[in-house]
């Protein structure tokens, strides 16, 4: 009865001691935070969101953010100013002036759009909105709005989503394939081996651009946004495993020689519990934290995909989407508030790599 | 050593040829082939190519056969040196790639320096401080390159370098160097437009770089050899760098070879984008044009280079590291 | 900031403003609606103006003069004197303003081989027989020093300039068009499928030499339209053009007899192919004939070829045997060379142009831009000018007519009141004002009044406005009364919510990915739901091809010269980015024997139209009204925004640029800036 | 028999460490690896410091050597060292504290590697693998002594030959890789004695090695004591090495010293409970460092708990409820030089 408890403890004691030297990596810590906090953002994006990211209206095009004022005289009511726009005949800019007689109170928890909270519960209660919802013709745009009008900001929440959950299926994906083809080319060796590092070799030596486009161009065009979507996601990861599995077979090889599994091979445990019971503990840490720096790389891969038209494509919304269409010169001369969804990918990209950082420093601070 | 780099040239020529399969596949995966593009392009711009018209293009350009043929053509071309004719540029593929392929490496390595530059200290400094504040700030001006969308962050750079400082926008070249003969003030002008674009390029890398030699050190830093060290009385200084950096470079140096690969194949979006006679845009509009020939080529190209630099790499680290060299022979 | 460098004339807008809001009721809305036309416009679209080519042999100018550094040249015994260069019969244009002056480089820009079409619009001249005057509305000599029609339009005699030569000296005669027609037209490899622009009613004709600056194009029918096919971009519109297909009307023959296997020995000529790399001798001939491609080959533009368009950069150089002059016989072109810098992609040729990079830039200008354009003028002394097209589709929605693969969406495509109510549902002046800044006009697919085959004022607005209301009813009647929950109108065959696909192309003048998306949310107001698909452009045309395209969007440039180009007004393309039905197209073409037969209506049209290439002018255009009717009554194709400067119209040029047309004739088949005339712009001193 | 000698005449001190505590301050506790070792150290003596991996040897040693790793750190204590009169020069035969020089400041650096040599346990890492065996030791005879480079490398092939490193001409070029555990060792050893030292601390010198070589690398180290007359502080848990080397010998649980004795004291007539229970389990020892000894019942506890009181209590045979878990027993004499910190004896 010893056996099995003495093992509960190493593992526990395991685990305990990477969290704690997780937990020594305060930026790490807080970055895990940033990344909480921009996936609750995905569950809630249309709760998030205040207007139909679709509405689109000639009248409040490429209108800038509006500031938002927290105070009415000492009162605490946050408003904005109903804004009136105009072409101007001589630039061309089209001009938006405020009108602090007009103050448009924001509410929060007001009604607005209807959608269904995490696609179940119907709901029409948004984050923030004005009272009186849509219908009331009064409207905020807290990040600006695009060439048609749009607010950005729902837009960004909208796109979050896709964005984000692409990187998660993606890099889930590639893990599978990472593990078991890594774990055979490491565990076993031999065939097996030196078969698995040629496709890597091969697949690393050919420029991703290509293979993107050729893969990308190969999808039937008429399918519907979401099977682009998951085809997209599947082609990142099918490049993207390759990282991974070298990282599995490196831990394999190394595990392979070390004492308590040669130990526990000797002892006679079957070849199962020797990977699941004696090595797997030691080396999930390593996966979390590759698999953790590899999601930045899969968001990445998805604006550059977006860029070059072959990603999502407009209509659908995502990070990419929303920076391809802000590439261009107009943007950056006249509304360069439409670059804001820049910020989100750089913070989410930095936080992931940080996150993954200190997992691998925590999962062996020896090793890489 | 030498068994070693046979078996390894061995397995390098599998993949070689490997890849060229791959690339031609890969150029073929698109709907449609060189003259349904062309007709496009024609249809774009108000003219019209009739269906009999186009026939007789793909019999011109031997599009109508099976695959394999065409792959065997090519090869057999490619085998004779000759790496046939672009279809869009109407120039033999070599003539095309020419001079863009060397301001490539050009491009490249002025990135790869720069990132180095960056990479090494930072990359030293976070190890050894640890989670200090200092490690923090490095790693997080690491991260930035690679954390901004470069095709954004180019676009900027091109528009506030027009704003700011005048600067002639995109290219490498100015107007009237575009096409001069090599000259000191050619290089000049060609060494005035490579800060830009090796700056974006060179930052995706740097994260990566600075991420690998702050492992290594970390690594080395807690091996028994750095203790002896001290305990001969070096100053701590001379300690790090003299043992643990020497060591941790190893496998850094041993990157040359494929990380220039590498970048030029990462190039390829931020070239576009400021507008870099380099490879990069070459290649995507010969893929979109479905320009076979072309296209396979650079790809074809780029592999072999990744390939070989890997090799080269790989024989390095043996070279210059005996722990491996001691394990392979 | 922005009220720092606002000019002073903004105080108006300012207190229209004011009072607009003291007022309550008059939305800014109105106020911008109201700039956007009145001042907006007027601000950079000046009036039409060009120069003019002169016929009168009375004001020919006496004695020949030429640039400077062909005189020394002359002098150096290099070159014969300029008069024989030009001959006796130099092609004089009168410059808009003012004698110029020799000397300077146009620079400019493209994206690479594809982009030819840049430099036939700057630089061929252009070297059609004949030409558009600068309205683009009258045909005038141009090569040709006179024509004439006879017998019955049957024969088009076409007289050329005694002593013209080609760029390399060689005499050119009525040889040169016997050479092409005999051996590169009827050539079976170069010219496998005749030309319809060679044809009347479907039978060719031929060119005949009459002495050696006299030739006849024959016919076995009426081909009043001759004329007009070729001075447009036409397969006889030119050998600039024309060459690399092997069209033109004419062509070098002194040169091009050497890769010809009839002049050389087929054995001689195929190792010449195949030291030269080519894979056929037909690709090695088109190539040698390639004015874009191939510095050798000789010319009668007045810019040749020198450093080809596959290069870093295209360079091009006077001609010096180039046959223009101006009206005081200095050989044109003033300026010397023109040099088009490669650049990599569409932004960085915008930036360049804002830049002060180029001289005079056209192509691939973006209408969305124009904020940062005008911003930039001082700065980049360059003088921005906006040049809308006579056209009336800067964006037109095509439907698939012989779409089949839905039974149902194919049935209400063919139903001219759904056409009509779609067209009715969308608000052109929102789109106008978020994609063209205002200077659109929203319109039906018909030309500007001022265009000849123009059928009346009235069918400018016909279903081509905003009236949900009436749209709804329509679609009601037409038996689309059902919707569902979301308002969206169920197909009658119970196969749920009617969803029609429209298919649009990145990367072009417009963003027409974006004005589908805008319509999209317009049409769910009339029950319709639209689906957008952006593909890439060789599959669209796979698609098309594949007749699985339901709507298209696309721009009808060209179509105000409806005959000469009208790829855009019904089922006329075969091979499109974008079809109103390829399966009608192929039995218009085939007289019937392929494809798909069209609808009353449609079979109307077409015959006018048939009919008019072989009348005179006056029916002809007659005819040009009704076909414009139909197409507008039909609503074939929906117009969204026309007459705007979206597809380069958009044009910016250097401060010291002389004789300079404040609005130029904007046109595909004007070759615009070639109507203009470049021979005659320089650089003020 | 040296050892006799080194006992029986009276002497001063080389160095006295007096209730030194050296604490790795973490977020999730402080781990006290050091919590209140004294003993003494007599020139030419030989201390053995016994106890279970993990009892706070190896941080005493680099304690005294000042190279404790961060965020480790001296805490409280004395480390009195005496440095050599005469050609040491710098602090003719002055006692100095080391616990308060500056870890990295000048004069730690000449004391360490020159008087104070530290030889431990991994010889295969314990040389960097890129620079040849000869010019690492090279680099400290330059840094500690005023010769040309070429007398140094000729002092270091002699030193090999000291060390019974064969042909040495050869060896001092080649990479520690190149070269057996033993000769490693033996190369480690000429390194730390390259500069003469007084005082050479060997940290688990043999454990890597097989027994032939251990003895011989025992055999070696005798001997150059003799020659040189260095005192050496033998950290093992290698009862059967402390048998064979040691004069007096330190016994350690979990940062404290439990018993200090003279050998034979140690062996012959052990007080501490723990003592005594090592002591039972010297028949298995030979074996993988890394492995627990598993006779004595239970393990040591993990560094963030350690009992209250006594800390070997909960493993403790003679356990005395009430006591032993209450209070910490302290270091007290019970014979000539022998001293244990147990409550059997108070």
């Amino acid at each position: 009865m010893a056996g099995p408890d003495e093992q509960r403890i190493f593992v526990a004691s395991q685990w305990q001691l990477m969290w704690w030297r997780f937990r020594r990596h305060k930026v790490a810590v807080a970055s895990g935070g940033v990344v909480i906090g921009f996936y609750l953002a995905v569950l809630g994006a249309d709760f998030l969101a205040y207007a139909d990211p679709n509405a689109s209206e000639a009248q409040r095009s490429l209108m800038p953010p509006q500031p938002v004022y927290w105070f009415d005289g000492w009162r605490f009511s946050p408003h904005v100013y109903a804004v009136k726009g105009a072409r101007d005949p001589q630039t061309f800019k089209r001009v938006y002036r405020a009108d602090p007689g007009q103050k448009i109170s924001i509410r929060f928890f007001a009604g607005g759009f209807e959608y269904r909270f995490l696609g179940l519960i119907p709901m029409t209660r948004h984050l923030i909105g004005v009272d009186g919802g849509l219908d009331a013709g009064k409207t905020i745009f807290v990040l600006g709005t695009d060439v048609q009008g749009r607010d950005l900001w729902s837009r960004l929440m909208y796109s979050t989503r896709i964005s984000l959950t692409i990187g998660l299926f993606g890099v889930t994906v590639s893990l599978v394939l990472g593990v078991v083809l890594g774990g055979l080319s490491g565990f076993y060796g031999g065939i097996a081996d030196t078969l698995i590092q040629r496709v890597i070799e091969i697949l690393r030596s050919i420029p991703t651009i290509p293979l993107w486009m050729g893969l990308a161009a190969a999808l039937p065009r008429d399918w519907s946004i979401l099977q682009i979507y998951f085809a997209i996601t599947i082609i990142i990861s099918l490049l993207g495993w390759t990282e991974l599995a070298r990282v599995v077979r490196g831990r394999f090889l190394a595990m392979r020689e070390e004492d308590f599994v040669v130990s526990a091979r000797l002892v006679g445990c079957s070849q199962m519990r020797t990977i699941f019971v004696h090595m797997v503990p030691s080396f999930m840490s390593h996966i979390i934290a590759a698999t953790t720096l590899a999601l930045p790389a899969m968001i990445i891969s998805e604006t550059a995909l977006s860029f070059l038209g072959l990603g999502l494509r407009p209509p659908a919304m995502s990070w990419g989407v929303l920076l391809q269409q802000a590439q261009n010169v107009q943007t950056v001369a006249i509304s360069p508030w439409l670059m804001i969804p820049a910020v989100p990918v750089i913070i989410v990209v930095m936080a992931f790599n940080f996150l993954g950082d200190g997992l691998r420093d925590a999962a062996d601070p020896y090793g890489r | 050593m030498l068994v070693y780099i046979g078996r390894r040239a061995v397995l390098a020529i599998f993949t070689v040829w490997a890849i060229s399969v791959l690339s031609f596949a890969i150029i073929q995966l698109p709907p449609g082939d060189y003259v349904t593009s062309y007709i496009a392009q024609m249809a774009a711009m108000g003219s019209v190519v009739t269906d009999e018209e186009a026939q007789n293009l793909r019999i011109q350009y031997g599009l109508g056969q099976p695959m394999y043929v065409q792959y065997l053509k090519w090869v057999r071309l490619i085998a004779q040196g000759n790496f046939g004719m672009s279809m869009e540029w109407r120039r033999p593929v070599t003539e095309v790639i020419g001079e863009r392929l060397w301001l490539t490496v050009v491009v490249s390595v002025a990135a790869l320096i720069l990132t180095w530059v960056l990479a090494l200290p930072i990359g030293i400094y976070s190890a050894v401080r640890q989670y200090s504040v200092g490690d923090y700030l490095a790693t997080f001006v690491g991260f930035i390159g690679l954390a901004v969308p470069n095709f954004l962050l180019a676009l900027v750079l091109l528009y506030l370098g027009f704003v700011l400082f005048n600067a002639h926008i995109g290219g490498l070249f100015s107007v009237e160097f575009q096409d001069a003969p090599w000259s000191a003030a050619r290089v000049w002008d060609l060494l005035k437009h490579l800060p830009i674009p090796a700056l974006i390029l060179g930052l995706a890398g740097t994260a990566q770089q600075i991420r690998i030699m702050r492992a290594n050190l970390l690594d080395e830093l807690r091996k028994p050899y750095v203790v002896t060290a001290r305990s001969k009385g070096l100053s701590e200084a001379r300690v790090i760098v003299k043992y643990p950096v020497r060591v941790a470079l190893n496998p850094f140096a041993s990157t040359i070879g494929y990380t220039l690969p590498y970048i030029v194949s990462g190039s390829i979006i931020v070239s576009l984008v400021l507008g870099l006679p380099t490879v990069g845009p070459l290649l995507l509009k010969a893929l979109i044009a479905q320009d076979m020939f072309l296209a396979g080529t650079i790809v074809l190209l780029l592999g072999v280079m990744t390939v070989i630099g890997t090799l080269v790499s790989d024989v390095l680290l043996v070279w210059i590291d005996p722990r491996i060299r001691l394990e392979e022979t | 900031m922005t009220e720092l460098r606002r000019p002073p004339r903004k105080r108006s807008l300012r207190s229209r403003l004011t009072v607009a809001l003291a007022v309550g009721a008059l939305s800014a809305v109105v106020v911008v609606a109201a700039l956007a036309q009145s001042a907006g416009k007027s601000a950079f679209i000046g009036k039409l103006e060009g120069p003019e080519v002169v016929t009168d042999p009375a004001k020919l100018p006496r004695n020949l003069k030429e640039a400077p550094q062909l005189a020394a040249l002359v002098k150096a015994g290099k070159l014969p004197p300029v008069a024989e260069r030009i001959g006796q019969d130099p092609l004089v244009i009168k410059p808009l303003r003012e004698i110029g002056t020799y000397g300077g480089t146009w620079r400019g820009g493209f994206t690479g081989p594809a982009d030819f079409w840049n430099g036939y619009r700057c630089c061929s001249g252009p070297d059609h027989l004949l030409f558009w005057d600068y309205t683009g509305d009258k045909v005038t000599p141009n090569i040709a020093r006179g024509y004439e029609m006879q017998d019955g339009g049957r024969t088009l005699v076409i007289h050329l300039r005694r002593g013209m030569k080609w760029s390399d000296g060689r005499p050119f005669t009525a040889d040169d068009f016997v050479f092409w027609f005999e051996d590169i037209y009827r050539n079976k490899d170069l010219i496998p499928t005749p030309s319809a622009a060679m044809a009347i009613n479907g039978k060719q004709g031929e060119i005949q030499k009459v002495d050696t600056y006299t030739v006849k194009f024959k016919f076995p029918e009426p081909y009043y339209l001759l004329p007009d096919v070729l001075a447009g971009s036409t397969p006889l519109g030119g050998h600039a053009q024309q060459g690399m297909n092997g069209m033109g009307g004419y062509a070098p023959a002194h040169y091009l007899k050497q890769f010809h296997p009839k002049y050389v020995g087929q054995a001689e000529l195929d190792k010449k192919v195949k030291d030269a790399k080519f894979d056929s001798w037909v690709r090695q001939f088109l190539f040698k004939n390639d004015w874009a491609l191939n510095p050798e080959l000789p010319v009668l533009t007045p810019w040749k070829t020198a450093t080809p368009s596959n290069t870093a950069t295209w360079t091009l150089e006077r001609n010096p045997y180039s046959v223009f002059v101006d009206t005081e016989g200095n050989q044109l072109p003033y300026i010397d060379r023109v040099v088009l810098t490669l650049a990599e992609n569409l932004e960085v040729i915008n930036l360049r142009a804002i830049a002060g990079e180029y001289d005079f830039q056209q192509r691939h200008l973006d209408l969305g831009k124009l904020p940062v354009f005008i911003e930039n003028q001082q700065r980049g002394n360059y003088k921005l000018h906006l040049d809308p097209g006579d056209y009336g589709g800067d964006m037109i929605i095509k439907f698939n007519l012989s779409y089949e693969a839905d039974p149902e969406i194919a049935k209400w495509m063919n139903t001219t009141d759904f056409r009509r109510a779609l067209s009715l549902g969308i608000d052109r002046d929102q789109i106008n004002e978020t994609f063209w800044l205002g200077t659109g006009t929203p319109s039906s697919v018909v030309p500007a009044d001022s265009n000849k085959y123009n059928p009346g004022p009235q069918y400018r607005k016909l279903w081509a406005t905003l009236d949900v209301k009436k749209a709804n009813e329509m679609l009601d009647k037409v038996g689309l009364s059902k919707k569902d929950g979301e308002g969206y109108r169920l197909r009658t065959d119970g196969k749920g919510r009617l969803r029609i696909e429209i298919m649009t192309l990145g990367g072009q003048f417009l963003q027409f990915t974006q004005i589908a998306e805008m319509i999209r949310e317009q049409w769910k107001r009339i029950g319709i739901d639209l689906t957008v698909q952006e593909v890439e452009r060789s599959l669209a045309l796979k698609r098309t091809a594949a007749n699985e395209q339901q709507l298209g969007a696309w721009n009808n440039d060209g179509s105000e010269h409806l005959f000469t180009f009208p790829l855009h007004v019904f089922p006329w393309e075969v091979a499109a980015v974008s079809t109103s039905g390829p399966l009608y197209a192929r039995w218009f073409h085939s007289a019937g024997t392929q494809g798909k037969e069209p609808p009353v209506r449609m079979r109307e049209l077409m015959e006018k139209f048939k009919k008019a290439y072989g009348v005179p002018e006056k029916e002809r255009i007659e005819l040009g009204k009704e076909v414009w009717k139909i197409a507008a009554e039909e609503v074939y194709i929906i117009g969204v925004i026309g007459m705007g400067p979206a597809s380069m119209g958009v044009r910016v040029v250097k401060t010291n640029m002389g004789n300079i047309p404040s609005r130029q004739y904007n046109s595909p088949d004007g070759k615009t800036p070639t109507i203009s005339r470049p021979v005659t712009f320089f650089y003020k001193k | 028999m040296g050892a006799e000698i080194a006992t029986s005449l009276p002497q001063p001190t080389l160095l006295s460490v007096r209730n030194l505590k050296t604490y790795f301050a973490q977020d999730e506790g402080t781990v006290k690896a050091v919590d209140g070792v004294s003993f003494d150290l007599y020139p030419g003596a030989t201390l053995g410091i016994v106890g279970e991996s993990g009892c706070g040897k190896s941080v005493t040693a680099r304690s005294i050597l000042r190279i404790v790793d961060r965020p480790g750190r001296i805490v409280e204590g004395e480390i009195k060292f005496r440095r050599p009169a005469g050609d040491g020069g710098a602090g003719g035969g002055q006692v100095v504290d080391l616990a308060k020089l500056a870890p990295n400041g000048l004069e730690m650096r000449a004391i360490r590697g020159a008087e104070i040599a530290l030889i431990f346990q991994e010889p295969m890492s314990s040389f960097s693998p890129v620079h040849s065996v000869g010019s690492q030791i090279i680099e400290a005879i330059l840094l500690h002594q005023q010769v040309s480079r070429r007398d140094a490398r000729a002092m270091t092939i002699e030193m090999l030959r000291r060390v019974g490193v064969s042909s040495p001409e050869e060896r001092v070029d080649q990479l520690s890789n190149q070269l057996s555990g033993g000769l490693r060792q033996r190369a480690m050893i000429a390194m730390a004695l390259s500069c003469n030292p007084t005082l050479l601390i060997a940290d688990e010198p043999t454990t890597a090695l097989d027994v032939t070589t251990q003895t011989q690398i025992l055999e070696l180290m005798r001997q150059l004591q003799q020659e040189d007359g260095m005192a050496i502080m033998l950290i093992t848990h290698d009862l059967g090495v402390v048998a064979e080397m040691a004069t007096d010998v330190a016994v350690m649980y979990l940062g404290r010293v439990v018993e200090q004795a003279p050998v034979d004291a140690i062996f012959h007539a052990p007080r501490h409970p723990y003592t005594r229970a090592l002591l039972r389990s010297i028949p298995r020892i030979r074996s993988r460092s890394n492995e627990r000894l598993t006779p004595i019942a239970g393990s040591v506890p993990h560094p963030y708990d350690r009992p209250p009181g006594c800390p070997f209590h909960p493993r403790c045979a003679d356990f005395i409820a009430g006591t032993c878990d209450r209070a910490a027993p302290s270091l007290r004499a019970v014979g000539d030089q022998h001293s244990v910190s147990c409550f059997l004896y108070e």
